[in-house]
């Protein structure tokens, strides 16, 4: 399975909606995708990553990359996930500590910090 | 001997390859259904560490997977062929898990560059540090050259 | 170089994982879909056939796949280490193809017995023949020891 | 996938329902339900193949044995199939000469030599 990716804009925020696999090998897309976002000057993302099948250290190193890009410019990137074998990656790795993460895209959208 | 070998050139698209291989394997060990997802995980993140690392150090040589479903466990074997303490640092201080989330302080990352490789925002040894944190019978042990990513999974009982 | 090589031993559950493993990388080296199916069964008759070998001479060795997808062309290379004759006759003399349906007259074909393997009805060089059926690029090779089974399909047009 | 194996009695037919693959991993199987199919009196049997996914040689040998036992009781061993894949793979090895093959287990069962 490959990943799948699309991108919409709601107010000031814009959602990236994510499927498939994000692995050593599609990972580079994510990435490309997020600076291209943050270079149009998108700096408040919302990344769905509810069709998610699979994610790994690559994947969770773009998402830290594409937060460390947001934060440069005052931005945001929250994550939307109710997967249980996807969170248990953020919770084995912190990470949990580091993204926002919420249970569906209006609740991201609409979250201030 | 390995039940179950396969050895492939350092690229990305093989670890995909790989992590199938050894979740059919692991099936066929008699690994519970609910631990698939995890020996696809760990399987993966010891491949994609390989990777990167041959990349680096070794582009010509094939990394190797031994996976065995003859005895009473699935144990898969990921040997590279880097300098042995290419990325071990962090596993061999015993860091591993319960630091995680001080290496993964955001603030400390280095940032990553735009030409740099995709997980270049993770610091050395986050993988290994993914598959501590994973599964429970894990060694990592240095040969001569590279290291061994040894993961065990008991079969569920049946 | 190969790209991807599986080594298993010579049980026929594996067979079954080789074939998957040749269809994965068969497509992601651009074999037309169209394909797929001929690239699994051609890969499989040569495993299964390997399998019987080495299950009868050389049990405790490793059957060698070979899957190569960095050319043009996408190549399955299958390597047994049984006698390099065990069935190769009905090829090497080139028989193959053309003479199946005499090899299959069904009245002289031997009787199965109960407790012989499940191919024993089929004569030898079965598998090979099916697999020159199929594959329209096939090469037998004799190595020391054992025999090549080599296969080659061209990539799809894209 | 794995072979799936159901039979049932049509007059003095007996239907072989076979799905999944056969091959050299799952063709013993198959092998011990025509045994047991002749053992116990089955002499005239219709292999319905349509749901077979994939057939190797091995296979085909376990299906020649098949005919080779119910020939010894002047019985018979007709197949349904009408998928090219499998099709394709009889026609191969000319045993589309050695095999009645029938469109639907209505024709098979009802056919006479
Ligand atoms: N992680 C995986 N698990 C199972 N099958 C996979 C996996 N990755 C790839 N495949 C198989 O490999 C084929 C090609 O995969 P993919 O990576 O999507 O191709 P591409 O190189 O065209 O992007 C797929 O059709 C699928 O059968
Ligand atoms: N030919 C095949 N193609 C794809 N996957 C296969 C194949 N054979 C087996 N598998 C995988 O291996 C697992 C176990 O297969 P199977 O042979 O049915 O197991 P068992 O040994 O329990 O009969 C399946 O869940 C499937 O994922």
């Amino acid at each position: 399975m490959d990943l799948s990716l699309s991108t919409r804009t709601e107010g000031n925020r814009t959602v990236v909606v994510v499927g498939g696999e994000i692995d050593v090998y599609t990972a580079p897309k994510l990435r490309e995708q997020l600076i291209d976002l943050v270079s149009s000057g998108a700096y408040h993302l919302v990344v769905d990553m509810e069709s998610v099948d699979f994610l790994d250290s690559t994947g969770l190193g773009v998402l830290v990359g594409g937060l460390k890009r947001v934060r440069a410019h005052d931005g945001s990137l929250r994550l939307v996930c109710t997967q249980e074998r996807i969170l248990k990656i953020f919770r084995i790795t912190g990470l949990t500590k580091v993204f926002p993460i919420h249970a569906t895209v209006e609740e991201a959208v609409s979250a201030t910090d | 001997m390995p039940t179950v070998e396969l050895r492939f050139s350092p690229l990305p698209a093989h670890v995909r390859t790989a992590r199938l291989l050894a979740a059919v394997v692991a099936r066929r060990a008699g690994v519970d259904e609910s631990l698939i997802d995890e020996v696809k995980l760990a399987v993966g993140e010891a491949c994609a560490r390989a990777v990167g690392i041959h990349q680096a150090y070794a582009p010509g040589d094939e990394i190797v997977v031994e996976l065995n479903d003859d005895g009473g466990a699935f144990v898969a074997c990921v040997r590279d062929r880097g300098p042995s303490d290419a990325d071990t640092a962090v596993e061999a201080t015993g860091a591993a898990v319960a630091d995680l989330p001080d290496l993964l302080d955001v603030d400390v990352l280095a940032d990553p560059g735009e030409s740099g490789d995709p997980g270049a925002a993770m610091p050395p040894g986050f993988g290994l540090a993914v598959i501590a944190g994973l599964v429970d019978d894990v060694e990592v042990t240095p040969a001569d050259p590279g290291t061994v990513v040894r993961m065990t999974w008991a079969p569920s009982a049946r």
